[in-house]
């Protein structure tokens, strides 16, 4: 874990209210894992308060590279900074997306929860894997750092019409379900509908979970999750953020 | 390093700096000591402790407020068992000062809790939180009963020769009458302020931003109000007093021990930089060389009123 | 212009919106009149009038401090007199719904005061401030002491058929009792919050940064503390709620509509941005618009709490 | 009185410290008064909450200069406003210096206190008139917008050594008193001296207030000065900020 201050690149729009932020960094990038994050300060005054949280979604070289969508206020700060300007992270923190052998590896991204896939998707270079990328609208869909995209929208303006879940139907077809495995990050909202699909098919599936977050590193408490295998809760930031599905009341 | 002599006294309880590590908001202090050197900190409260261990709140239990945060964790903890079985050893080992910080649902449990407590060598102070506003019990009922803060007090009193501090709540109107109890129960010092009770709301789904509907708010916004009750106990009391509330950097240490503060204690910054006791540290001894101050001690009350 | 129905009810006295400005930020409505039609809004409070006229505190009054400031006016006032002569005949003319906010040294003195105000038509309710932490007499005194506000309460009642609404302190740890007690002896209604008390010093001078020492916050810091209080009293007691305390901006007046209060006042925002009223209601036609509400009282209590 | 956003030309260092921004107005410039102030949102979210009072420095064209120094977080937030920027501007605010028949006419400015003096000068191009620049030292000295400029220095490393209470004193040898007018802006320090300085001097002085101001036109009541005219306090905003040095207690 370092406390440091990266120096902007580039910050440039990837889709509707979507940006790509650009960090050259100082520290060694190579043992970073995907699904890992950073607590990022967007300002340094103290407005807003507190860090905010964003999945590392590319590493080029040198540089780190983090997707977001704007949100609220420190989303819009951070889609104003500059090449050139500085921002503090704090990290890497938190677990990472566990790869196993499987045969079949189906990265299920809803909105912008399709952040950590970039990265991901290239370690997973020699693997059999799709992305099914969820969006609203055609506006939110992009590929950028993504291959062998499949894409839903809700009004069915791009890809099939309906949700993420409804695409992963058709894909999971032609699929052995023992050999697959589902990498999804998104709302909660999906997770939940996930969940329930998901029961009595015998597929594993490892979640992102989001959370209003204080500190990033479990000192606050702030980001409890229920798990089947804990009295008491576990901490997203710290035992998470990705979860067996399976294991977690959302 | 430096020669100027940062170590301050709240009572009894002598600290080799005036920074503490607010409970609640360092853990047990293992995450934390990734950032810095503990034992190089005043002292480290832990997160409030009960007899046995806590769940918490369920989620949410954090939101951001203009300048603040409300939190209603609940006083998730291990319990004390887990607390002297695996807590203590680590924190002995990083030799830093240890405060437990305890809270309980009624008079008897924090007496037991301190009982059990007090042979732990390692633990050089208790703090009693009597004023959490996120449980029903133990929580602002206590912290707004001023007899129940006073028979807290002389009761746990009676448990244990080490420093003695009670924690109050600032949701009231007359905290140095607190103080004046807490003194005359024999208390060595107080902690002023606990978090204020604040609330947020969702205006589309029309619920509450934090599950338990309340919390406390913490962080830059209530640093004046902090300041007023530590100026107010000050002023009414003679007894030690440890500021905390919204301390962000070195220069709000100053305003609190000017005020009245012996020592301050640094909650919600920690979440935002882990290292900002080490920088405030820092602050502090540059403060004192440019004002040539050579005992930081001489900082206490100090402030000028016409 | 709009479908929309923007009408509120605070208990007798009805509003054609539910953004009032509030007192001693809006003056007397001369300055602000310049930036907007004050007949739009739902009503405007004048800064708080005492028999004869004060002076006030002697600068510096008041200081910035994360999102929020203090202020230790003192409540300058002309006095009645020249208010009856010189204010309300202007406020008349722009056709503004008034309503006069009282503030006194002693019980008797309200009841003068409101006594002689009542007889003014264009007066249409008083505000009565029990809760000023910025002066001696009159403020916090009276506001953290439940039985005076039960008594200036009753007296005043029998002095007026006019709207009484009682403003309260935030800085007590029972709110919702002095709302009871104001049901009790025929109050028309609350407002909450008045400032919290707070101080800021400077740290190389070591002088409190207002002269007064302490001062009152307002701003989005207190908002939080604000809701939580409207709340508070929401949950305990039948009585209507103008809810006060950091509001910037229409979400923030849904906010406070959906926690309880039928109608809110702005204050602080009004230095910073004279229009914020009138930036608000168009706000609050576009909320309603989007999320189908014909009534804005509606929202009003529309909380949903698991 | 007017709310509006104006946008930022330029914003040029010009002293240590120091700066000088430049706004496209899009108001009628004609009526401003030397003396008036408006009052400056530095930024658009609410850190920091209140606006920051500044006195029109200079007008050029269709553009309004601010000086000003860095002394706080809303200075600093200003000094770093880029071309195309917008800032938001209240005002015109306050009174204007009285420009009487004098024949000599003195502009005293102690430190950032210089900055009305450009845009005053401009109002007194017939007139014989000097302006005295008190300085801690030479790095804070410039001559931006000003003519017949003396200064004086803390520390001598420009102009004479001592205050500018001292360089008054001495430029006054040679004038006759009754026919000269002194204007003064700076702390509140300097006002202190100065007035105390004209005591048993019969000449005639204008001092422009600084305070901590909430509103900047008269709402709050935050900004008073006890006044010899007035039982009640007079309000810096509004009444003000240019006194008559003999009627104000500082
Ligand atoms: C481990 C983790 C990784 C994340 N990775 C990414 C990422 O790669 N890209 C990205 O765009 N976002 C990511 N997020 C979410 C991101 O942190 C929030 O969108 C951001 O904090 C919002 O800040 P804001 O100030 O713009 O919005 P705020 O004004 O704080 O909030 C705006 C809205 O967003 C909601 N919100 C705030 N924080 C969160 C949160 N943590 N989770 C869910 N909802 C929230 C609020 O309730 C509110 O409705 C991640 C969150 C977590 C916990
Ligand atoms: C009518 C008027 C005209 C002004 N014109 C100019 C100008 O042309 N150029 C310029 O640089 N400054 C001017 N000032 C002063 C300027 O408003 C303050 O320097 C500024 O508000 C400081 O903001 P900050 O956030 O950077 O500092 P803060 O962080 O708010 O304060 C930093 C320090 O400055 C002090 N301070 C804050 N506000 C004031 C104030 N209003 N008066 C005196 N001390 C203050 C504080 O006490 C503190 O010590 C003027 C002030 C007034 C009232
Ligand atoms: C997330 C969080 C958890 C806290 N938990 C405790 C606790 O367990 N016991 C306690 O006495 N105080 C607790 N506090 C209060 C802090 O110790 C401190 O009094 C308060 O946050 C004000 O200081 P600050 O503004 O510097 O954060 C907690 C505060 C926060 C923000
Ligand atoms: C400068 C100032 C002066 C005030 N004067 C009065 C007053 O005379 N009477 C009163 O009842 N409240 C007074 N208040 C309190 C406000 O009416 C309001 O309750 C408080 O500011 C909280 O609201 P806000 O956060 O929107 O400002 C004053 C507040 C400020 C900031
Ligand atoms: S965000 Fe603080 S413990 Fe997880
Ligand atoms: S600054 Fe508000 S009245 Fe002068």
């Amino acid at each position: 874990m370092i406390i440091e201050d990266f120096v902007v690149d580039s910050n440039i729009k990837i889709a509707e209210n979507t940006f790509l932020i650009g960090l050259n960094s100082q520290i060694n990038l190579d043992n970073l894992q995907p699904g890992q994050f950073f607590n990022i300060q967007v300002s340094n005054n103290h407005f807003p308060l507190l860090r905010r949280p964003f999945s590392i979604s590319d590493i080029i070289d040198d540089k780190i590279y983090f997707m977001y969508k704007i949100v609220g206020e420190g989303t819009s700060i951070l889609s104003h900074k500059k090449k050139g300007e500085k921002i503090n992270l704090l990290g890497p923190l938190g677990n990472n997306f566990n790869v196993s052998n499987f045969e079949n590896i189906l990265l299920l991204g809803g909105g912008i929860g399709i952040a950590p896939f970039p990265f991901f998707s290239k370690k997973l270079v020699n693997k059999n894997f799709k992305v099914l990328f969820g969006v609203r609208t055609k506006n939110e869909a992009h590929n950028y750092g993504l291959k062998n995209v499949l894409f839903s929208s809700e009004d069915g303006s791009i890809g099939k019409k309906g949700t993420v879940i409804d695409l992963l139907d058709e894909e999971l077809k032609n699929l052995d379900f023992e050999k697959t495995k589902i990498y999804a990050c998104g709302p909660n909202a999906m997770f939940r509908a996930l969940q329930k699909y998901l029961i009595n098919k015998n597929i594993e599936c490892e979640v992102s979970m989001e959370s209003a977050m204080a500190c990033g590193f479990g000192i606050c408490q702030g980001c409890p999750v229920e798990h089947n295998h804990s009295e008491s809760y576990k901490l997203i930031c710290k035992d998470g953020p990705i979860f067996n599905i399976r294991e977690i009341v959302i | 390093m430096s020669e100027i002599d940062l170590s301050v006294n709240v009572g009894p309880l002598k600290l080799k700096n005036p920074i503490m590590l607010a409970s609640g908001t360092v853990g047990y202090g293992n995450e934390i000591s990734e950032f810095i050197d503990l034992s190089k900190i005043g002292a480290i409260i832990t997160k409030s402790i009960s007899l046995k261990s806590r769940k918490g709140n369920p989620p949410q239990r954090i939101t951001e407020t203009p300048s603040g945060m409300l939190n209603a964790i609940g006083l998730t903890n291990v319990g004390i068992e887990e607390f002297i079985k695996n807590k203590i050893p680590f924190l002995e080992k990083l030799n830093s000062t240890l405060i437990c910080n305890i809270a309980a649902s009624s008079i008897d449990e924090y007496v037991e809790c301190v009982e059990i407590l007090d042979t732990q060598e390692t633990i050089k102070g208790f703090e009693i939180n009597v004023s959490c506003p996120n449980v029903r019990e133990g929580g602002l009922i206590f912290g707004n009963d001023i007899n129940a803060v006073g028979k807290i007090t002389s009761k746990v009193r009676a448990k244990t020769k080490k420093p003695l501090i009670i924690k109050l709540s600032p949701n009231t109107s007359n905290i140095f009458s607190f103080a004046e109890v807490v003194k005359k129960e024999g208390g060595d010092a107080v902690s002023a302020i606990n978090t204020l009770v604040g609330t947020s709301f969702n205006i589309f789904t029309k619920i509450p931003k934090i599950k338990n509907v309340t919390g406390g708010l913490s962080g830059p916004a209530i640093k004046p109000v902090a300041l007023a009750k530590v100026l107010e106990i000050n002023r009414n009391v003679d007894i030690p007093i440890i500021g905390i509330g919204g301390i962000m950097d070195w220069k709000d240490v100053v305003e609190f021990m000017i005020v009245g503060a012996s020592a301050v204690q640094l909650g919600t910054v920690n979440f935002i930089n882990p290292k900002a006791s080490f920088e405030i540290i820092d602050g502090l001894i540059n403060y004192c060389k440019q004002t040539s101050i050579n005992k930081i001690s001489d900082l206490i009350s100090s402030r000028i009123i016409e």
